[in-house]
């Protein structure tokens, strides 16, 4: 990152003159938690005491059987507390906001999974907190909403735009802007204003700096590649940056095909056609934008990747090439996830099945003594609404129908 | 003739001027001409014209929604910069545009510079973009003549103001307060010495905006900044009343 | 444990003699395992890298001060993969089942929990799977039966007698003795006829001896009190056994006070007057019984410990006054669990947040020098039907309605 | 007499014995008079009567199901054991007090066996209650002279029947197969070399039960074993044709 807070052309920080100074404070907060080896070491002591780091890298067995290729190994974010990856950058950020003195938190939150991270970060250090959450994500999300309510947390949800993730992250902006002394935005990828993208991806890079330890340990070399999902881009960069410097290891990034790219809907931003270098959300990046530079409407089965722009640390690796970027549909999406039930017992998120997709397509075609690694970031039970829907599954629904109507009398 | 100098010689007859502001194409361009010629007549100074965003991060719920709107009745930005030339023309009053970066971005900075100036628009708001964010547009701005316009905040210091100043033509916006547009603020002690600091900082003359609303407000900033800013007011004033409403209220202010 | 299974004068194995030989070949496959050192280290290695062990021990600075007493831990057993402390239980199981070469397994399930991790731990060793389950609990665990499904295993409702968990672990014992040959049942706590106490207790000793570690490194020395739930009593036996040969650390188990012990709808066993010694389900503990021996209805808003019989181990230890008992009704789980939501950010499941009823009331008896361990024995989210409910949650009620006459449609 | 030696007397004039089963209480005392009337007028020779119990473990869906709605009317094991009584005392055969070890061990199991005594009741089947489980139920049942019947199974060794028969009196109980009471068996060649094993293991009368449905299922095993226990199937006809349905069934059986 250069000082202005870009990689290569992208990033940087296109904010409000408002919050001029608290983004100076943020930046050598983070500056100096970052040179403070205890801070890292806090960090790591709650992270390994409150979350259960490190978190396993597991041996698919019986998908690599299945596949007959690489040995297909699964980095285990699920595990985490509050079941994704999210913990490791709200735990983060909250050790920051402690530093700050900062009273109050306020995040957005997509598939819902932030922002319970968050409302459990808050409750944890004890700081009133709020989260933004789209309207139409609200109902794809439901028990999200009621645990981030009794986590103490209040959530807002918002009716404007595509009522989804980017209006979220709009209304957060305008909170912060108003609350600007008392209270931090924990943004919740690696996405938005430097230091934003460089500070997520630095909590992140846990994840990356275990897997590689863990790889070489449970494999006895580095991975020949490594998956992960892509919404705005944070368990992807905290994987990523445990093999960065290792070129030998292709790094492979996963957005949403949605429907399929030809038919639009999806959110592809560094693979697909569709997207093109904008700046919004105070920061540059390859945006879905029309070419009048308004935002278009995104889809994705999996909330959490349905997002207009991506990581500007991302595009850079994506245009020097050391990361690749791939796509998979939300029927694909379902078909990895099914399999990965059924052949390992583990439930990925819908948003991480999007990188078993991928990985899935590409084990068969490398050899026994190569590794993969998945990134699972979060776990898929909290899905229950959206991938008991998606599999269309009879009695689910019609344990609904009896709930509701019980309820309706 | 330069933003500034305009703005100044306005200021030889007025205690203080007023700028105003309207969202493009919302809820018509029809309905933007009238509501201009209202303001124009009724002795607005200077008018910000917002082409829409879809995702307008500074402002607050009547602007958000008069965006939105504005955008799903399909306003592009040629529409806005052929209508900005178009009022530009028929009223001798200095416009601006103000609008989120990405659209300047998306149409080429340089492009866009040179059709404001072919349209004779004045200046430009983007409040999103940081001096430091923008080196090539605050080149192409002293280049085309178009004033860049800086936002002086409350949490702004000294030295960023002194910095933002350099940077900034035509004049300097004063946010009255933190948040969004389109609540209100309160002129009291804080703000008079936040408004003395603003002063300090800059010789460009200083508009004020953020909350804005009546005769009131704006008499308490007469005599201390030289510019009021009336933002969401008008919009609703539209959205309730019609566009006829905007002239008695305008008329009002001063 | 003596020869024929009992601890005192509980326990025992009361089966039907077709299932003699198979028990036969368990309990020797169990003595092999248990005196093979391999063994073990295989199980420490599948539970490091299939679930996150050892779980973390949390100190819970917030609920400490808010007590003002004993340093409160709480041991994190919600962390490990699929949601609680069952999964140990089977992963175990599984380990002795392929040694057995066994292909198949069936479970009794109460909460959904054990039913889970043992569809889980079926995928994993690819062992064909049927779980039983009480209709009743069915209904309120309803997405628990989805994931189980879709995880490969067959769900049985199980429509006798109160259609709890004691209906479904006689229905999987007439499953057993039908394809005794094939099949192994695979016990969900340390109940049941020997060697299922002894062994279920064993797998869960892992929990006992990472918290006896654990809390010497934490807090310096041994804790004051340890706190479990107690339904069959797995977990209470699991972490119990860390501290049982110190008797400086009272062990105290907590049992399911539902509405209240004397409105006689409850699940306590070992405390409270309405149990009495009995044999049933193939082994002999207290059971809630009539005069006649026929086994009463029994109720808690916490599935897994809605239960008539109770670990012959506990039974024992409860005579011997080793273990103290007491319980916690439903209305003290609710805010139990409300409290430690907002103040620690950790949602324990109902059946775990028995124990920190009882925590909670001794907490501040005790000094700061002193600490106490709570058992987390499962983690809440996934009972949000049940939670939610309880709560009287008015917008899930909104969620669930809107969301039925979709479907309805 | 003991049952044994009752057994043995009847086999002298029968090929094969025929015992049957019933739930106490299910669906009333009374039918169960009128079915026990029908069966020892047609011939049986002797009658397990089953004690409810609350978790049946071993039994299949039928009895099950009658164990419930016995229970459900009130049933107790005082009313089970003065029917007993009432039954030994009305007729000329032996009857037995099938149950879970529970009812016993709740009784009491020196009450209840000299209960049963003074019932009359020649013997207990108690199929959750192996002999290392029942060390004092065991002596009792020697004391009092009621005959604790135990069962064989398919998966039993050689060296289990040998054990099981050191512990057993009256008959020896062999199940046809795997699995609960309630469903069909089969007499193959397997059952066959089982039933010959079963017969080595003991000098005691050996009784076949499980699946035995009808004429030709008790032929089958006629010559091989010595009594045919007919379950569920008694249960099953009368609810669906009442108990003068079982006169009749039972004599065709033979
Ligand atoms: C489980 C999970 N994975 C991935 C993502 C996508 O975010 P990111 O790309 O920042 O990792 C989300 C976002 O909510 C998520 O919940
Ligand atoms: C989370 C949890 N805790 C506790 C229990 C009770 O079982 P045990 O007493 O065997 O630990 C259950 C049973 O399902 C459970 O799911």
């Amino acid at each position: 990152m250069n000082k202005d807070g870009f990689f290569g052309k992208w990033g940087g920080a296109f904010i409000p003159e408002i919050l001029h100074e608290t983004f100076e404070q943020l930046k050598s907060s983070f500056k100096e938690a970052k040179e403070d080896p205890d801070f890292w070491q806090q960090y790591l002591d709650i992270m390994s005491t409150y979350s259960c780091r490190p978190t396993p890298l597991t041996f698919a067995e019986n998908l690599t059987r299945h596949f007959g290729g690489a040995k297909i190994y699964i980095k285990r974010e699920d595990l985490n507390h509050t079941g994704a990856h999210k913990a490791n950058n709200v735990m983060g950020q909250g050790l920051l906001v402690k530093r700050m003195g900062k009273k109050r938190v306020i995040a957005e939150t997509g598939a819902g999974q932030h922002g319970v991270a968050t409302a459990t970060m808050a409750a944890k250090f004890g700081l009133e907190c709020t989260i933004y959450m789209g309207e139409v994500d609200m109902l794809r999300q439901r028990p999200n909403v009621f645990w981030m309510e009794k986590m103490g947390a209040t959530v807002v949800p918002v009716k404007d735009g595509s009522k989804t993730l980017k209006d979220a992250i709009n209304e957060a902006f305008r909170d912060w802007v108003t609350n600007v002394d008392s209270t931090h935005y924990v943004l919740g990828t690696a996405c938005g204003p430097a230091p934003f993208p460089e500070m997520v991806s630095w909590f992140q890079s846990i994840i990356g700096t275990e897997a590689q330890q863990q790889i070489l340990a449970q494999h006895g070399k580095p991975p020949a590649r490594v998956y992960a999902c892509v919404g705005g881009g944070s368990n992807a960069m905290g994987i990523f940056q445990g093999f960065l410097d290792n070129n030998a290891v292709e790094l492979v990034g996963v957005e949403a095909g949605g429907k399929g790219i030809a038919t639009g809907h999806h959110a592809a931003r560094l693979c697909g056609v569709d997207a093109s270098p904008g700046v919004a959300q105070g920061y540059k990046t390859m945006f879905l934008q029309n070419d009048d530079g308004q935002m278009l409407e995104t889809h994705s089965v999996a909330a959490g990747l349905d997002y207009v722009g991506v990581s500007p640390i991302l595009a850079d690796l994506a245009e020097k090439k050391r990361v690749r970027f791939a796509s998979a549909t939300d029927d694909e999406v379902m078909q990895a996830l099914d399999l990965t039930m059924r052949m390992e017992g583990i439930i990925p998120a819908l948003e991480s099945a999007h990188g078993f997709v991928q990985a899935f397509k590409e084990a068969p075609l490398l050899g026994p003594d190569d590794a993969i690694i998945i990134n699972q970031s979060g776990r898929g039970d909290k899905d229950i609404f959206t991938i008991a829907h998606a599999f269309n599954d009879p009695s689910w629904k019609e344990f609904i129908i009896a709930r509701g109507k019980e309820y309706d009398k | 003739m330069l933003l500034e100098k305009i703005l100044r010689n306005r200021l030889e007859q007025k205690k203080i001027l007023l700028m105003t502001h309207i969202v493009l194409g919302y809820p018509s361009f029809a309905t933007n001409r009238q509501v201009i010629a209202q303001m124009v007549d009724n002795g607005v100074d200077c008018i910000e014209m917002q082409i829409p965003f879809s995702e307008p991060m500074a402002d607050g719920p009547v602007i958000l929604k008069a965006n939105q709107d504005s955008l799903a009745l399909g306003t592009t930005v040629a529409d806005c910069m052929a209508f900005g030339a178009e009022m530009s023309r028929l009223h001798d009053i200095p416009f601006l545009f103000m609008t989120y970066y990405n659209i300047i971005f998306k149409y080429g900075e340089e492009r866009f510079f040179r059709d404001c100036l072919s349209a004779g628009v004045k200046g430009l708001i983007i409040p999103d973009l940081p001096p430091e964010m923008g080196e090539a547009f605050f080149q192409l701005a002293t280049q085309f003549q178009v004033a860049p316009i800086l936002i002086f905040a409350p949490t702004s210091t000294d030295e960023r103001m002194a910095k933002l100043n350099n940077s900034a033509a035509g004049f300097i916006y004063c946010a009255a307060r933190r948040g969004v547009t389109g609540k209100k603020s309160e002129f009291d002690d804080d703000f008079n010495a936040y408004l003395a600091r603003c002063r300090a900082a800059t010789s460009l003359p200083i508009a004020v905006g953020f909350g804005i609303r009546n005769h009131n407000d704006v008499a308490a900033i007469t005599g201390k900044a030289d510019m009021a800013v009336i933002g969401s007011e008008t919009i609703r004033l539209v959205e309730e009343q019609g566009a006829e409403a905007v002239g008695p209220f305008i008329k009002g202010l001063r």
